[in-house]
């Protein structure tokens, strides 16, 4: 049946293999630098439960449905869920990681400008997922 | 052997018959009654979107109901009984063979469907087409969630002996002067995707069984309550279900390699290509499961595998993209409603694929993962591939189906208004996820730009609904006072072309 | 030998530069964090350009390609397989 | 022509009608059974939550009335790693040492890990398995458990007489023999709790209602904080009986039960609970519980369902 000569089709699929190469190293090499965590990272253990965040810093404050930080300090999220399965979501700083009961997920971020941001669930778990937010308050470092 | 036409046939005969193309119109009626009621939900999840805040739909149990029915209605109940519609009545012919190779188990496969759709549907499960656990074990309420799973269930076997009765008739029961490189190439992608399905549904069967026992309490498989892990279930469902979504977007590929040649008045540029892409796909759909689970804490090397298995998936769709062009191109084509969602099908494709390669790329899957860039690009495959290649094929089958022409105007009209509304809705969402709103939420605080992008959507998704109710009108008068058509050239493209009833295609 | 310097411009653009400052970008005292927005968004609009490159000639090819083979097209001739009415 | 012409079936319009006729009353009917019983589809919650709250009746932390004891321990493994346990090897002597302590004793646990797999560490009211850890003793957890050379502390006041085991909460370290005793004998000396009081045949009728605030975040009695009549404090005599009328007034699903201490919201006292967590008041929905109120001292009424207490469903409950 070919009897005509296939030479465009193989061009086509030489730069369609290129192009998802390119894409598979950019991804790799950027999600390499992202999963490297500081070693100078605060940790804040995060608790998702049924339909609300709670926070507990390393010096034992615990804070519940808001979580204040200061500006410049790198911060490592161990987030984890006491029910259901939940997913950590701040979306201005792209953090995501799911909470998923019996098992403790990572995952890091250190902001650098003050401001207020949205934290919302962004796994399904139930009766008012859509209303499971919270809030971040990033403040300015009063100590340094 | 020349079958005698009684005039018209009883309706038991036609619900109790096993031939194949009796079978074929069955599941034909009952796929596109699903596809109604599950666009039906559709329009109630994008009414009550429309403004935040709660307006049509009462508490967010309903709405949670409302999305779960709408995704498992539209996927078993809607996709794979119209591929199997359309598989039924037309492999057999295609292969010249009397009938399917199985013909009773056929009809069985046919008849396990409205049983699980009544479960399904009388149930109204709450926990997502997704069924997460621990959420489906400890948090899902009633006897819903427990006939979710067994429609699922009876769902998986009908389509595990659809798949072995389709193997069985392309391989076996061909016309023995018919080579395998020869079979056209739709028999071909039911080949391969029942292939696919042959393989994949068996672990979903397993993952259902042992959510049902943690259900029950006897087992802990997913309760981390009693010591099992909710990821196995992710590994276990996934493993299914990406696959199987290539199982539903092969077969709307294979109808376009029907169409498009056709209207074309030209031979498809390169069989063996095709072939070749069906096979790699089928293989290839097997590596790129987890990349639905980056966001679950899974090792950095873990992701790099799945993703270079997802991006090892794309040059075989692409190589189907270029199939199409490079057969029309030099054609002379004819824009018959078929060939205009065959087409719209390509473009909206080659987008989804596009929007996919995002989703594999680890580091953007932070910023995308299960928001409502996910929801677009999905629909982009479910509503632009899918379901344009499938009612493509159906506006294609139907003066073959039922000796009469459907109204050629309203046949556009439909397509333009479902091409405009899908891309309103799904490109639309693409933005709205990237703007961060997360997914299956029944309510989202007032932000200006969701509101915009929300209304944009439930506006397109209006669109798509009139649409549809004008595809029905025409269907149901067209196929009863429609002007008779001539089977042997019925949108007279002037040739006596290679029609599948003629079963010889003389062009090999 | 214009065009080769063109598409080695865009390549440079697309890839090389971003790669070589991440390199040195990745800093781990403190106040020297790496932001994972600009990393992520960086990559989104890299990749968005390619997509959507690579998507105006796909799409602009059907377009061009249904105007142009359409039947009603005046330059429109009907194919070698036409002749014996069989493809 | 291909040898077998087969002839095909065509539809026609009455029998298209006929299909539609079927498929509509087939989805009529269904329709009626559904709406018909709404409610019942989504009623009862699955078999196993029952049975998980039943099991996991985690102790009420008592106030540490008794002494205190520390009680250092190491996870360490056998060569072949075949046998482990705490301190020393079976057969030395200090293998897995057994606590003697009274019920309000406050252990202290400083725990090191010693070995060369992954520990973590717990203490289990359960004779066998893993599960059943009491929160407030667990150091890390089977899934981020302690690496060699890492250690942790954590306490344990027992709260009622009885065998305790401390084990390693990693599957299959318990089986392996890493498990020690902890036998808590009753109260010795601290003030003697007051017996409750005969019923004094005082009655006393409370009502409350659940309620929620717009975005479900703060929750509370009767009014939102900061409003009038918000968390009433109920003060009654010891011995009195007491009617508590408690009606859903929010959206979400809720429960009431009087505890002594609103971190422990399973453990609730004199049965006052209206409705409990695995099987909710739904919204609208009130329920009454008449009890006597026990011995004197400030105990709370809260909603029972988890994390509601956390989040201001909490009001005081003074016994005199």
């Amino acid at each position: 049946m070919g009897h005509h000569s296939n030479w465009p089709e193989w061009i086509y699929v030489a730069v369609v293999i290129a192009l998802m190469v390119w894409v598979g190293a950019e991804a790799w090499n950027a999600e390499r630098l992202i999963e490297h965590v500081p070693a100078d990272a605060e940790i804040i253990k995060v608790t998702g439960q049924q339909w609300f965040w709670s926070f507990e810093h390393e010096d034992g404050t615990k804070e519940i449905g808001e979580l204040h930080v200061k500006v410049g300090h790198a911060y490592k999220f161990e987030v984890t869920s006491k029910d259901v399965n939940h997913s950590f979501n701040i979306h201005d700083y792209v953090v995501l990681m799911d909470a998923i009961p019996g098992r403790i997920n990572t995952v890091w971020f250190a902001p650098m400008e003050v401001g207020e941001h949205d934290i919302q669930c962004r796994e399904y778990c139930g009766l008012i997922h859509y209303n499971m937010r919270g809030k971040l308050y990033i403040e300015e470092d009063t100590l340094s | 052997m020349v079958l005698e036409l009684q005039k018209p046939r009883p309706i038991w005969q036609i619900m109790f018959s096993t031939h194949h193309t009796d079978v074929g119109l069955l599941y034909l009626i009952t796929s596109l009654a699903f596809l109604f009621m599950g666009g039906a939900l559709a329009l109630a999840i994008r009414a009550e979107l429309f403004f935040p805040g709660s307006q049509i739909i009462a508490d967010s149990m309903t709405f949670n109901r409302i999305f779960t029915v709408h995704g498992t209605t539209l996927i078993f109940l809607f996709i794979i009984p119209f591929a199997s519609a359309v598989g039924n009545y037309f492999v057999p012919i295609m292969v010249r063979y009397k009938d399917m190779a199985y013909p009773k188990l056929n009809a069985i496969a046919f008849w396990m469907i409205p049983p699980a759709g009544a479960l399904i549907w009388l149930g109204f499960a709450d926990f997502t087409w997704y069924a997460t656990p621990p959420y489906s074990i400890i948090s899902a309420p009633g006897p819903a969630a427990d006939m979710w799973i067994f429609g699922l269930k009876i769902l998986g076997i009908s389509s595990v002996l659809g798949a072995i009765n389709f193997i069985v008739t392309i391989l076996k029961c061909k016309h023995p002067d018919m080579s395998l490189g020869q079979v056209p190439l739709l028999a071909w992608s039911f080949l391969a995707s029942s292939l696919i399905i042959l393989v994949a549904i068996p672990t979903f069967a397993a993952a259902l069984l042992m959510l049902l026992t943690d259900r029950l309490g006897v087992s802990g498989f997913f309760n981390p309550a009693m010591g099992g892990d909710p990821i196995a279930y992710a590994h276990l469902f996934w493993f299914t279900f990406h696959p199987e979504v290539y199982v539903l977007v092969i077969p709307a590929i294979g109808m376009m390699y029907e169409i498009i040649p056709r209207f074309s008045r030209k031979p498809i540029y390169s069989h063996s290509s095709g072939v070749f892409a069906f096979v790699l796909l089928s293989v290839v759909s097997f590596s790129s499961w987890a990349h639905h689970m980056y966001a679950t804490g899974m090792s950095f090397t873990e992701k790099t595998v799945f993703m270079i298995g997802t991006l090892a998936a794309v040059p075989a769709s692409a190589m189907h993209v270029f199939n199409f062009i490079a057969t029309m191109w030099n054609g002379r084509i004819r824009f018959a409603t078929p060939m205009m969602w065959a087409v719209g099908g390509i473009a909206l494709f080659f987008s989804a694929g596009a929007g996919g390669v995002v989703n594999a790329a680890m580091p953007l899957d932070f910023q995308t993962h299960d928001s409502y860039w996910v929801v677009g690009h999905f629909h982009l495959f479910v509503m632009g591939t899918i379901a344009f290649g499938s009612i493509g094929y159906l506006y294609y089958m139907f003066p073959y189906v039922t000796g009469r022409m459907y109204n050629e105007k309203m046949g556009k009209v439909h397509f333009v208004m479902s091409f405009i509304g899908t891309i309103l809705v799904f490109f639309t969402q693409h933005v709205l996820g990237l703007y961060g709103m997360p997914r299956r939420v029944f309510d989202y605080p007032p932000i200006p730009e969701w509101i915009a992008m929300n209304q944009i959507a439930s506006v397109g998704a209006m669109i798509i609904g009139t649409s549809m109710v004008i595809f029905l009108i025409n269907m149901i008068y067209s196929s009863a006072k429609g002007k008779i058509a001539d089977t042997d050239d019925p949108f007279d493209l002037g040739g006596k072309y290679y029609y599948p009833f003629e079963s010889k295609n003389p062009h090999h | 030998m214009k065009s080769i310097i063109s598409l080695f411009l865009v390549l440079a653009i697309l890839v090389i530069i971003p790669t070589v400052d991440y390199v040195f970008a990745a800093g781990d005292e403190p106040g020297q964090y790496l932001d994972r927005r600009v990393v992520v968004w960086n990559l989104f609009y890299r990749m968005m350009t390619v997509a959507f490159t690579v998507g105006a000639v796909v799409s602009g090819t059907i377009i061009w390609l249904c105007w142009r083979f359409r039947e009603s097209h005046p330059k429109a001739t009907p194919t070698p397989y036409e002749k014996e009415g069989v493809w | 022509m291909s040898e077998h012409k087969q002839e095909f079936y065509r539809t026609t319009p009455a029998r298209t009608g006929k299909m539609m006729a079927i498929m509509l009353c087939v989805c009529l009917v269904g329709g009626v059974i559904f709406f018909s019983m709404w409610d019942f589809w989504t009623s009862n919650p699955a078999p196993v939550v029952a049975q998980m709250a039943g099991a996991k009746k985690i102790e009420s932390a008592a106030v540490a009335t008794g002494k205190t004891i520390t009680q250092n321990l190491k996870f360490i493994e056998s060569p072949d790693f075949r046998t482990l346990s705490f301190n020393a090897l079976p057969g030395e002597d200090g293998h897995n040492p057994t606590i003697n302590a009274s019920v309000g004793d406050k252990i202290m646990f400083n725990v090191e890990n010693a070995g060369k797999s992954f520990h973590a560490f717990g203490v289990t009211s359960d004779a066998e398995g893993f599960a059943g850890v009491i929160p407030s003793s667990a150091i890390h957890s089977a899934s981020n458990p302690l690496k060699p050379g890492m250690s942790g502390s954590s306490e344990f006041i027992p709260s009622k007489e009885g065998t305790y085991y401390y084990i390693c909460t990693v599957p299959g370290h318990r089986e392996q023999g890493m498990v020690g005793e902890i036998i808590v004998g009753p109260a010795q000396a601290g003030e003697a709790p007051k017996a409750a009081a005969a019923p004094t045949g005082v009655h006393h009728d409370f009502s409350v209602n659940f309620i929620e605030s717009a975005d479900f975040r703060t929750l509370s009695f009767n009014a939102l904080p900061g409003e009038e009549g918000h968390n009433p404090d109920f003060t009654v005599k010891s011995g009195d009986e007491i009617t508590f009328t408690a009606k859903n007034a929010g959206k979400s699903f809720h429960a009431f039960g009087i505890v002594s201490d609103p971190e422990n919201f399973s453990s609730v006292l004199w049965n006052s609970a209206i409705a409990a967590a695995s099987n909710p008041l739904k919204p609208g929905q009130d329920g009454s519980v008449t009890f006597t109120a026990g011995a004197p001292g400030t105990y709370y009424y809260i909603c029972t369902v988890p994390g509601h207490a956390l989040q201001g469903m909490k009001g005081s409950f003074i016994v005199e």
